[in-house]
């Protein structure tokens, strides 16, 4: 009674493939309801463009796309609503072609929060670089953009050679980190935005012995950076749980399908959504802003093991 | 030693549809020469083929030192001492020359194994070694150079090299003195003297029936897949083998009939291009035939190249019907109406994969617009079939593909490409390179014929038969310059050779 | 009369293997007209880039055009940022998506003139060429957009020509449909084509023949860069946006389109219906595996599978002798006799 | 003797000019050195050793590639699955390795990975033998089909704790330096894969007849078969040994990464063919160096590793590898032309 399909910015990495223990919670909750998630084989907007318009001709009920380009799926967004498909996407706080946007947190927040448990570490002086994972990123660049506002407060930070692209490719973001320290032999700080920076840069800090001495504060996940929030390479990692993240989407586009209303301060029955906010998206769609931030440090990750 | 080094027997082979050998028995022994004979596309390079392991016959059997085997390999028939110099050389262009002619002996002495360590000093001798007995000094520069560096007599030589490189017991020679030098066949007959003096076999293929005779021994005619004749060459007369080879009579004759209509159409002053040849003057009038020879390297090549606006021209004047004209592309050359039929048919000439009809009317595409500004492929269907016909080539399907047709026939389809601009002068350059007795006899037609219609011919060759045949004057070339003018119908070969060698450096000493 | 091209019935045949698959997995929603149109507008993108493909493996001399996908994100992205500064969509929708339309395909042949130029004057490889202006076409294109995806926007002339329909069938498919039967055309009715066909089967004898070859290059790169720049054009009104990292994938897949269509990849030889229906094979397929809702990552496998048997299929003559087994089948009381 | 003159290379010794032309690969030494020159004047930090050895590992896994390719393209061929190839092993081998023979020693991984490698590159050798397609295409069916097979049937999964073998592999280190801040730069032993390699390959084709008959075979295929060079056993060669090459490359990166990631290398071929025609060798087969491929995948490292240091913002850092990539074309073609014009005349 109804299929709801999750279609991801790409299949097999770990966040994903977090997200899909998610979604195959939420199908073990609804056994009526036909739910998966699927993905393309690689990080390219046209072919997600490509499954999701084939998911929309197959007729499916309602799609919950984590859009790898939210303005190439726009059109595509506009005719399946059209047809009378749902839409509900995520990390795309941008989207105009939507009907709800779930987010975790306020990205501005996040991206503050990211630098000021940076700045904490640095104590609030040195020079400090930014990483993200393309300059189309809109969400790399809102963390990294409220990062430097934030890093206003301390007169002594000095932001050298921002906005790194790392394609979230762990071993570009390497040989990139290696190169900012040789060429800033007294960089203090790095913020990082896509899930793998925090590798890449982390192997580049722990080679160069100088875990501990630079910081290192990002997006990523647990279990891949464990060995270097262990060493001290990394100095704390921020994230939301994609699991909880995909089980929202899937309740809100459930809610949807049965015509349900959405309200502020609702619950939706997950984790870090149990009093939601409620806003007016860019479009005619509304935003969906729960408060699933975590920052995780040596201490505390082994709390989140995913 | 009681049976023969070689021996086939009922060989076929099939290529798809065609049926290019039908049934060849052929005995080769130690010691003799053997003249392979017979039109293009009879099949001669295909049954050396089969007999080197290039090709596996289709059918019947091949006995070596009384061996029975379905088919060679390259391998096996190396081991064997079977040593072949093909028709189109079969270098390696970008190895050096000692490779060339040296690594087949360690190769075969391994037994065909790749994996083995090489050994360079070995290598260098007998390259040395094999290059010395063709004639060529064995410099160290020479032994290092590629082969895509050297010019194509050059070549040939180091090709022969190569198959005398190794102990051998059969060496085989596909038109071996197409581009050689009448100097440098002299040096191979010499070559093919101590092979046989070492009880080693030669097989010659040649259209060439002089030097056959020079050389001596069996000859084995063959005709459309078939051997028809063998025997002692010198028991056969140049018009019987002809005969048999083609199954018509034809005669030896001059070509050349006709005379020039007069008015000049081409005038050369001073020509010069860097160093390939120098101060070449010269006049060519409306119908009339001029010949073209020298050495290899006496400029003749560049000049007809220059001519066709493939080579810079560097110093001197052209002009024609009187008014100066450049040629510094060839689509310059050709507005003017000048053809150039090149050398390397396959290479430089045809598509080869292309239908007849593409490689037909390439030159007149402008010509064949239909209202809309596009091809009218009717009328260039007829263009071709007009070509065709005027050429008489052997088939009238012209959506073949070029590389179905036999030697001869290739050449006159090229021919044709050029008849079709209607060129005021058209520049042949090696018109019947391997092309055999009955073809040669149709271009040379064709040649007399656009004479007389008044269009100017240079014919660049070194086949001076040829020359004589269907020439009005000859020209001379040696180290880039004009060195004698002789006239077509008066001329002896002897007078020719002997102003080619006349004003060498070398040959004065 | 003329022998029958194999490979055109392989591929016409395998559309219909695959429509009567599809049609049957789904239980008719394959075959549906959203589904079939869905398709249809998926096709023009890629299959574009394959035709430019093509015309530059066609013209021999190791051709071939890496740039196309990258050229086409820069034409959008160059045309949209330009275009939009100075024509309002929403206030001249037809003078926009004119503005737009042209811009880009000036962009994608003076793109296309580039390789052209490096190719034919200055003598360079074309892999090597196209591999350099693919990353230079990229990074204009990142350095015009910021690196954002750039709204072009959909007024009416625009979101028609993404998706709209005439007589059922999506504009830009029948776009697509006219630029392969013009192209066509050319390449067999004009001298234009046939010096390139001829260029590419033996650049040797084309020189001889005084075909002016730098020319013909030229033309033939700034022609692939054009049917870029209509690919961009065409991605921007199907998706309203354009990024200069739009497709990455489509590099690999356009020169797999132009293979399994026989192009010769040593120059001379193709056919651009052929073309066509490979663009429209790979499609059927990529779609039934999103409808089967296998994981995209068999969809590579079945590809690289596809692809190498019909290079066998090719190799061993299979279609003369399944044509032969046909035959024989047909009368089999003949064969018992 | 009057033979002697029709040699044209008794006449000019090669000088200076010539040997630049026969040896193309000095064009682009030339340009390596005047690339690092600049770069140091810009900033002198290029030239501390720190920098120069992260330049060192950093050529690695491209350099292993790159030879690889250079044989394929020497006997004429071209191979764009080798990234899929690398993929597959490494991604397999380190799978294996933990789930099933967790104690393996590093020695044996290694091999194994070259075995395997070798294992799928002599499939696409025989593919291109029997199929008698030109190598590109074959290689685009075998990149899909390889990656396929990985991600479809293998997994996805990325693996982020290492067999601890492979983890002291990826750290051992040739050689220390302490920088003026404390950081450490480590030059590591797998680094050592690459120079082995480029000299086993050098041996290869210089040594040993396999070499010539690699060099025949992209000269002019059916000559060489002819001539008896077996051309099954050259392509089955030539690509096993890319394979291994690539077998031992994707290892080598995941013990330097001290990750498994199966999305990991694909995608990184064209860059690869890049280097190595930059290093001299044609894509039409028959001709390179194994200094010349060596040259060129330090021209790609270098170019690729100094944008920041020389402070290209990342806006521009495309345009200009980019730019680079055809002006580095355009130089070394011209140069190539200036040099060699007698000699393309004689080749008409
Ligand atoms: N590969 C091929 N495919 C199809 N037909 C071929 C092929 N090779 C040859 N033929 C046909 O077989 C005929 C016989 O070929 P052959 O080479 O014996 O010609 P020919 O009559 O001897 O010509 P010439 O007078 O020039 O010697 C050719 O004219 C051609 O029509
Ligand atoms: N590989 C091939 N495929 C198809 N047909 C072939 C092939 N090789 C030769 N033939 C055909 O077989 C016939 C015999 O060719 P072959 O080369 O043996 O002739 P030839 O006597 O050497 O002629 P020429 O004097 O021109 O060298 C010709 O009709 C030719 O077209
Ligand atoms: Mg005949
Ligand atoms: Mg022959």
């Amino acid at each position: 009674e109804g299929t709801i399909t999750t279609v991801v910015k790409i299949s097999g990495i770990p966040w994903f493939d977090r997200m899909e223990t998610g979604v195959e919670l939420f199908a073990e909750q609804n056994p009526d309801m036909s739910i998966s998630q699927v993905g393309p084989a690689s990080a390219d907007s046209a072919q997600q463009l490509q499954i999701v318009q084939d998911l929309v001709a197959k007729g499916t009920d309602a799609l919950a796309v984590v859009p790898m380009d939210p303005a190439i799926l726009e059109g595509i967004f506009k005719r399946a609503m059209d047809r009378g498909t749902i839409i509900v996407t995520h990390e795309a706080d941008n989207q105009m072609n939507t009907m709800v946007d779930v987010e975790a947190f306020d990205n501005a927040e996040y991206g503050a929060a990211l630098n000021a448990r940076l700045a904490e570490c640095m104590g609030g002086e040195g020079k400090w670089t930014t990483f993200v994972g393309s300059l189309g990123s809109r969400t790399h660049m809102q963390w990294v953009g409220a990062g430097e506002e934030n890093a206003k407060q301390h007169p002594g930070m000095e932001l050298v050679d921002p906005n790194n692209e790392s394609f979230d490719d762990a071993n570009g973001t390497y040989e990139k980190a290696k190169e900012i320290l040789r060429k800033h032999p007294d960089i203090k700080g790095f913020q990082t935005s896509a899930g793998n920076d925090v590798l890449g840069v982390g192997r580049a800090i722990e080679e160069a012995g100088l875990a501990g001495k630079v910081c290192l504060v990002g997006t990523g996940l647990p279990n891949p950076s464990a060995s270097y929030l262990d060493s001290g390479a990394i100095t704390a990692i921020g994230f939301w749980d994609p699991q909880k993240a995909g089980m929202a989407m899937n309740a809100v586009a459930k809610m949807l399908l049965e015509g349900k209303e959405l309200t502020d301060g609702m619950d939706l029955g997950v984790e870090g959504y149990n009093s939601v906010t409620l806003k007016d998206g860019p479009g005619e769609g509304k935003l969906l802003i729960g408060n699933g931030m975590v920052l995780a440090d040596k201490d505390t990750y082994k709390d989140y093991l995913f | 030693m009681d049976h023969p080094f070689l021996e086939l027997r009922g060989i076929h082979k099939r290529f798809g549809g065609v049926h290019a050998l039908r049934g060849v028995d052929l005995t080769l022994r130690a010691g003799e020469a053997y003249h392979l004979l017979g039109e293009n596309g009879c099949g001669k390079s295909t049954v050396i083929k089969i007999m080197s392991g290039a090709h596996a016959p289709s059918e019947g059997e091949i006995l070596l030192d009384g061996v029975r085997h379905a088919a060679l390999s390259p391998i096996m028939a190396l081991q064997a001492g079977i040593e072949t110099v093909y028709q189109d050389l079969s270098l390696l262009p970008n190895l050096s020359v000692a490779e060339n002619v040296a690594l087949g002996e360690q190769l075969v002495g391994g037994g065909g194994r790749m994996l083995r360590w090489l050994d360079r000093g070995r290598l260098g001798r007998t390259a040395a070694q094999a290059l010395h007995e063709v004639g060529l000094e064995p410099t160290r520069a020479l032994l290092a150079t590629r082969v895509s560096d050297l010019p194509l007599a050059l070549r040939q030589r180091v090709a022969i090299a190569r198959a005398i490189a190794q102990e051998a017991r059969l060496v085989i020679m596909d038109e071996p003195t197409t581009s050689l030098t009448r100097h440098e066949v002299e040096t191979l007959i010499e070559v093919v003297g101590r092979l046989r003096a070492q009880n080693v076999a030669v097989l010659f293929v040649t259209h060439k029936l002089e030097e056959c005779y020079r050389i001596g021994g069996q000859a084995i005619v063959f005709r459309d897949g078939q051997c028809v004749a063998q025997g002692p060459i010198a028991g056969y007369s140049r018009s019987e083998l002809s005969e048999l080879m083609t199954g018509r009579e034809i005669e030896a004759r001059r070509y050349r009939t006709g005379a020039p209509e007069g008015g000049e159409l081409l005038r050369l002053e001073g020509l010069g291009s860097g160093e390939a040849f120098q101060d070449v003057s010269a006049a060519l009038h409306r119908g009339e035939i001029l010949g073209i020879t020298g050495l290899s390297d006496s400029g003749r090549n560049e000049l007809a190249l220059a001519l066709a606006g493939h080579r810079q021209i560097t110093e001197g004047r052209v002009s024609m019907d009187g008014g100066p004209v450049r040629l510094d592309t060839p689509a310059q050359s050709i507005a003017l109406g000048i053809g150039y039929v090149p050398e390397d048919r396959l290479g430089e000439g045809l598509f080869i994969e292309k239908s007849i009809l593409d490689n037909e009317v390439p030159l007149i595409l402008d010509r064949l617009l239909g209202p809309l500004g596009t091809i009218d492929r009717s009328k260039a269907r007829a263009a071709a079939q007009d070509i065709s016909a005027e050429m008489t080539l052997n088939t009238s399907d012209i959506d073949l593909p070029a590389g179905a047709l036999s030697g001869g026939n290739q050449q006159r389809v090229l021919i044709g490409r050029w008849l079709s601009i209607a060129p005021r002068l058209l520049v042949l350059h090696g018109p019947t390179v391997g092309v055999d007795v009955g073809s040669k006899d149709t271009i040379y037609r064709a040649i007399q014929s656009m004479a007389e219609r008044g269009i100017g011919l240079i014919i660049v060759s070194d086949d001076l038969p040829e020359l004589l045949q269907n020439c009005d004057r000859i020209l001379v070339m040696t180290a880039g310059r004009i060195a004698a003018e002789v006239r077509g119908d008066a001329a002896s070969e002897d007078d020719i050779y002997q102003a080619m060698l006349a004003s060498r450096p070398e040959a004065a000493e | 009369m003329r022998k029958l091209d194999g490979r055109l019935v392989i591929l016409s045949v395998l559309v219909l293997v695959l429509l009567g698959a599809g049609g049957l997995v789904s239980g008719g929603t394959y075959l549906s007209l959203f589904n079939l149109q869905s398709m249809a507008t998926q096709v023009p993108e890629i299959g574009l880039l394959a035709i430019g493909v093509m015309l530059a493996m066609c013209a021999g001399n190791g051709g071939i055009d890496l740039s196309g996908i990258a050229l086409a994100n820069l034409a959008g992205v160059a045309s949209g940022v330009v275009v939009t500064q100075f024509v309002s969509a929403t206030e001249a929708p037809w003078l926009f998506t004119l503005a737009f339309a042209a811009g880009a395909l000036v962009v994608g042949a003076l793109g296309g003139l580039l390789n052209g130029i490096i190719i034919a004057r200055l003598g360079i490889t074309p892999i090597l060429c196209t591999l350099g202006t693919q990353m230079l076409f990229t990074g204009l294109a990142v350095v015009v957009s910021d690196g954002r995806s750039v709204t072009i926007g959909s007024p009416d002339p625009m979101y028609e020509l993404g998706n709209g329909v005439i007589l059922g069938v999506p504009y830009s498919f029948l776009i697509f449909l006219a630029v392969a039967l013009v192209l066509g055309a050319v390449l067999r009715f004009t001298p234009f084509g046939m010096r390139l066909m001829l260029t590419g089967a033996n650049a040797k004898a084309a020189d001889f023949s005084g075909f002016p070859k730098k020319t013909i290059f030229t033309v033939t790169y700034t022609l692939s860069g054009l049917l870029a720049g209509l690919s961009g054009v065409i991605i921007a009104a199907r998706n309203v946006n354009v990024k200069w990292d739009y497709g990455t994938s489509y590099l690999l897949i356009a020169i797999l389109i132009a293979v399994m269509a026989g192009v010769r990849p040593e120059g001379g030889y193709g056919r651009i219906v052929c073309v066509v229906l490979s663009a429209v094979v790979l499609q059927l397929l990529s779609s039934l595996l999103n409808f089967i809702g296998l994981s995209n990552f068999v969809r590579d496998f079945a590809w690289g599978a596809l692809l190498l048997s019909f290079l066998a299929v090719g190799r061993f003559g299979l279609i003369e002798s399944l044509a032969a087994a046909v035959t024989s089948a047909r009368s089999p009381r003949a064969s018992k006799g | 003797m009057t033979m002697t003159r029709s040699d044209p290379q008794t006449a000019a010794r090669p000088g200076l000019a010539e040997t630049f032309a026969r040896r193309p690969e000095l064009v682009s030494l030339c340009l390596l050195v005047v690339i690092c020159v600049a770069v140091a004047v810009i900033n002198p930090a290029f030239l501390s050793p720190g920098s120069l050895i992260d330049m060192g590992r950093a050529s690695v896994v491209t350099g292993l590639f790159a030879l690889g390719v250079f044989a394929i393209l020497a006997a004429g061929g071209i191979d764009v699955s080798f990234t899929a190839i690398a993929a597959l092993t490494m991604y397999a081998l380190t799978l294996f390795v933990l789930n099933v023979a967790p104690g393996l020693p590093m020695a044996v991984i290694l091999l194994i990975a070259v075995a395997g490698g070798t294992v799928l590159g002599a499939i696409n050798g025989w593919l291109v033998h029997t199929l008698r397609v030109a190598a590109l295409i074959v290689t685009i069916g075998t990149q899909y089909l390889f990656r396929g097979i990985l991600l479809a049937f293998i997994g996805t999964v990325w693996l982020m704790e290492l067999p601890p073998q492979m983890t002291a592999f990826g750290k051992a280190s040739l050689l220390d330096f302490t920088t003026a801040n404390g950081a450490t730069v480590t030059l590591p032993w797998y680094f050592l894969t690459f120079p082995a390699a480029a000299v086993l390959t050098w041996l290869i084709f210089n040594r040993t007849l396999m070499g010539r008959a690699i060099f025949a075979t992209g000269g002019n295929p059916e000559v060489a078969a002819r001539l008896g060079y077996d051309q099954r056993t050259v392509h089955l060669f030539v690509f096993a040994f890319a394979g291994g090459l690539a077998g031992l490359a994707g290892i080598v990166h995941v013990c330097a990464n001290r990750m498994a990631n199966p999305f990991d290398l694909v995608g990184t071929e064209i860059g690869v063919i890049a280097a190595v025609v930059l290093g001299g060798a044609r894509i039409t087969g028959g001709t390179g160096s194994v200094f010349g491929t060596v040259t060129g995948v330090l021209l790609i490292t270098v170019v690729n590793n100094v944008l920041v240091l020389v402070g290209i913002p990342s806006t521009w850092q495309r345009v200009v590898v980019g730019a680079f990539i055809l002006l580095a074309a355009a130089f070394f073609v011209t140069r190539r032309r200036k040099l060699q014009p007698q000699i393309r005349k004689q080749a008409i």
